[in-house]
């Protein structure tokens, strides 16, 4: 790969997000992860390519060391299955979360909250009712609770990012105790992990190691800390944010003549 | 003692408001065939179990589904399974979301035969919430109340390794398990390629198990390599051979995807109409599944054909495009 | 990344007090050479768990084992597992007896990261008698405290499907797992031909797992057919090439049982004098696996090759006579 | 088969056991039967061959429908694999039993009593320092828990046969209720199945349908029903019994020549 920029105008918003995505799984290189479908998939193939070889995915039809020849279209794709190491089912995929072993859980989703709660099940309306009904749990719940940290993946607009989620799939650090509901730390609940980082399509945030709140982190280039600010259902943190380097040209290139050729996943 | 049936015949045994898992999951080795002979037989009241893909959302189009527990209603890259989207957002269907774990723990349960397992698994998590909690709702319209469990859950201390509050998570009980599968023998042994999904828990636990096949082997066949074989035949009640009966999904080993079929069928079915148009086309517009293929047409179906090694269609090797 | 290892650096990571599950079950897939190892390298105050037979029943003649809890001290046909059998009447090894479906449920919560199942197993007999609760003995000559849980089980009656009183059976940890098997990939994909005993659950969940493997092949080689295979690389910590690993068992596919053997092992082991004699000859007596092989024999071990179709020596057709 | 007797001085009473356990297996042809290491597995051979070919047969070790070309040496033995629907392990050898399939469950043991429990854990002085240490539950627990009913094959001995086992490792009729230990009826702990007949070496015991005590429904030839008294370690009623149909020539001569000519089971 060559180190030559690209330009704004030359990618789309889903790109850059899949891109920095792809980055920020350097971190997990040899980490072992367990990867939800839709664009984490994607991310996580750019990545293996090209940041992180030796990431050990897991996905939750039951491979494991999954090797993806080319982009698989869902989470049980054909494509997952010839070159990994073990092909079991669904619920041996996910076993190896609750026990523990999954370093890192790479999911999507339609809402997040300031907490890092995020919603996979149903936004506006009433459950029995609702405005929009979604796909439902699949792996997020499992990932939210047992993943040593999860990575967050989602489009960033102000009711899709905000205060407290309509419905809470994917617990973050300020989640449910039952049968009352009461807003409670997830460690009080003896969880452990929790979300580490949400990668938008304007921005990278963390979330602050006392209050647990999402801060901004990284604007990509292009957006302005104030952009997030108005495109957030909540007064986000943006001071400790500075400007992410760059997309470069090899990496748009790579992702769409290498990953997505076919544009299944409608990045442009 | 031969298990071989018509799709017909096998379907017959589905009765009106049997709880009902499918094996495999989004569109992957999915029953289509055997969900479009359902809809075609008019069955009514359906539980259906797991997840509410491709051959699920069929079978809601149809009008035979009152009560959805699962844990995925979407078609993947094609979008939210469309037809349990309108019900839902209509207020037309029950549903009583659970996780994904906990259905493969709900399940894992049943295979097992012990009534529950505790886990951590929707600890902190609106699955948990009782406002939400349709379970009771389920039960009433299930012909067989026996399937369902007393409550949702419980939530008790851990008394063995100090793990704090669990969940102790119910057996998730099937009156019916329909498969699709690579090959079966003709007494019932199952070997599937590729992702198990559910295949290998519900159909050991369902009280009836339809299995449908690309191709049907001779048992002595199939038993020369017992490792290989992924249900045993002592829990197969019917065997039926339908050839791409996943179609349009794919089958690892035998085909891939239709992209555009799922494609026309994410599109045509966001409205009630449109769904009942597709399924005059693609149902009552078919005698059955052998008419189903020849409006496909051979051409069609051989350009989805796998590739070995790969078992599937590489992109960069003609087909889907 | 390749994980091969030499036996000695493998059975090395075995540390004294660690919980430990043998794979295989009675006098088939037993990790023997493994066994072996550990007498020689003279481990000690190990926790063995599920059963005690062939290679178990090594490590306790040779002092290795300070507490058994598990379902099965017997080598099959060949007798009670004359080791543990003289240890048990003059009272000096621990034994906590539980059921083999209580072994089965504990490992399953192991492998599905649960910390208890409940079940009806073992109501109604001594299995859940206080008198005979050993656990809290075991407990005290574990290394790892924490592989062991708090009680040996908890009675409480089915909120779910008014099953009545049933039994939560807490996961069994296990520190290390060993597992003697037909073929690994290099980086520890593991292929098994007959039954995997507990294999499968116990490798998934263990904290370190060593696999001797009668063949190391191409990791791509045993990746063409992913469904084949029983246990993921990602389980595996070290994988050791043992040739007739398991003799004098049987591996199936590959060889069939040493009848003489196993009944010389049975008639001398009745007194410890008995043992140390055996383990002068094939265990102190041998510098590794190889001198062990060559002191059999090469045209004895040729006789026990397993034939095919079968993967056993069939009787009517030479070898075991 | 011809239906020529054999004399008693042509069988062991090892022998006899097995050939009338086989018989009685003819009640199960079509059925599924979970069957136990030992001789349990020598008359099942029998059976099958000859009584009940269509006797579905599932062994602990994970095999569906197993159909032995050769009789197994022991539990897991290669010879169980070949030919069988499905080989996994030991966990799915078992659940067939939990999930209420198993019609029967067939079992050795070293002692039973006139309940039907059985005890293959220990025999005389104490769990921690006994007399004779035995195999353990095995599969026997689970057996007579969950089967249908039960089928036991035992030598009748006076110390074998006896008022109460000295450990309960396989529950009969009446059982142990826990924490206290009190002695009650099995389906008071709401167990269904029970132990339906035990195959000794000198007749064939059933349990009376009122009391469930074990009682003498056969006894073999050359055996009389004083002999039996004087080996069982209770007041069994003998009066209910006749004596069995003879043995055949035919199933010794299988036996010894087709089942095990290398008498590795040491029945002769």
């Amino acid at each position: 790969m060559t180190q030559q920029y690209a330009k704004i105008s030359e990618y789309t918003p889903a790109e850059a997000m899949v891109v920095y995505a792809a980055r920020f799984l350097a971190n997990f290189d040899g980490k072992k992860g367990l990867i939800g479908t839709g664009l984490p998939l994607v991310a996580t193939q750019l990545a293996k390519m090209i940041y992180s070889p030796n990431m050990v995915i897991f996905v939750e039809t039951g491979q494991a060391d999954a090797n993806p020849k080319e982009l698989a279209i869902s989470i049980m794709d054909s494509r997952l299955t010839y070159g990994s190491s073990w092909q079991m089912g669904d619920p041996e995929g996910l076993y190896p979360l609750s026990r523990n072993e999954i370093d890192f859980g790479f999911i999507g989703g339609a809402q997040i909250d300031k907490y890092g709660n995020v919603n996979s099940t149903f936004i506006g309306g009433d459950y029995n009712k609702p405005l929009k009904r979604l796909a439902g749990t699949a792996g997020a719940v499992d990932i939210g609770v047992f993943a040593k940290t999860t990575v967050i993946l989602m489009a960033h607009q102000k009711r899709r990012v905000c205060e407290f989620v309509d419905y809470l799939t994917t617990p973050g650090w300020m989640v449910k105790k039952w049968p009352e509901g009461t807003l409670v730390r997830r460690e009080e609940l003896g969880m452990r992990g929790g979300p580490g980082c949400f990668i938008s399509s304007m921005g990278i945030c963390k979330f602050d190691e006392g209050d647990k709140i999402m801060y901004l982190d990284r604007y990509f280039p292009g957006i302005t800390p104030e952009d997030i600010k108005a495109n957030t259902g909540f007064d986000i943190d943006v001071s400790r944010a500075t400007e992410a380097d760059p997309i470069l040209v090899d990496e748009i290139r790579i992702l769409r003549e290498e990953i997505d050729p076919l544009n299944i996943y409608k990045m442009r | 003692m031969s298990k071989v049936v018509s799709l017909q015949e096998a379907i017959q045994e589905v009765k009106d408001g049997d709880t009902l898992l499918f094996g495999g999951i989004v569109e992957d080795r999915r029953p289509v065939a055997a969900a479009i002979e359902i809809v075609r037989q008019r069955k009514k009241n359906l539980v259906l179990l797991g997840t509410c893909s491709q051959s699920g959302d069929i079978l809601v189009g149809g009008g035979c589904v009152a009560a959805y527990r699962g844990c995925y209603t979407s078609n993947g890259a094609f979008g939210i399974s469309p037809n349990i989207k309108r019900r839902a957002e209509s207020g037309t269907i029950i549903i009583d979301d659970i996780g994904h774990l906990d259905v493969s723990i709900g399940l894992l349960a049943l295979q097992a035969g012990v009534p529950f397992i505790a886990s951590k698994t929707c600890i902190g998590t609106d699955i948990l919430n009782p406002a939400y909690d349709n379970l009771s709702k389920v039960a009433e319209v299930a012909g067989n109340k026996e399937m369902l469990p007393n409550k949702k859950y419980v939530l008790m201390e851990d008394p063995f390794f100090d793990m704090g509050t669990v969940q102790l998570i119910p057996a998730i009980k099937l009156d019916v398990c329909i498969c699709h599968v690579q090959m079966a023998g003709e007494e019932g042994t199952v070997r599937i390629d590729g992702s198990l999904a559910f295949d290998h828990y519900g159909a050991l636990g369902a009280n009836k198990v339809i299995v449908t096949a690309e191709r049907i082997v001779p048992e002595s066949y199939i038993r020369q390599e017992p490792n290989r074989n992924c249900i045993p035949c002592t829990s197969v009640d019917m065997v039926v051979e339908v050839p791409w009966g996943a179609h349009p999904g794919q089958v690892y080993n035998y085909y891939d995807m239709d992209i555009p079929f799922l494609q026309e069928y994410a599109n045509s079915c966001s409205s009630q109409e449109g769904f009942d148009k597709w399924a005059d086309t693609w149902i009552f517009g078919c005698k059955g599944h052998e008419d189903y293929l020849d409006k496909l047409g051979a051409s069609r179906l051989e350009k989805l054909r796998a590739l070995p090694p790969y078992g599937y269609v590489p992109r960069r090797k003609g087909g889907v495009k």
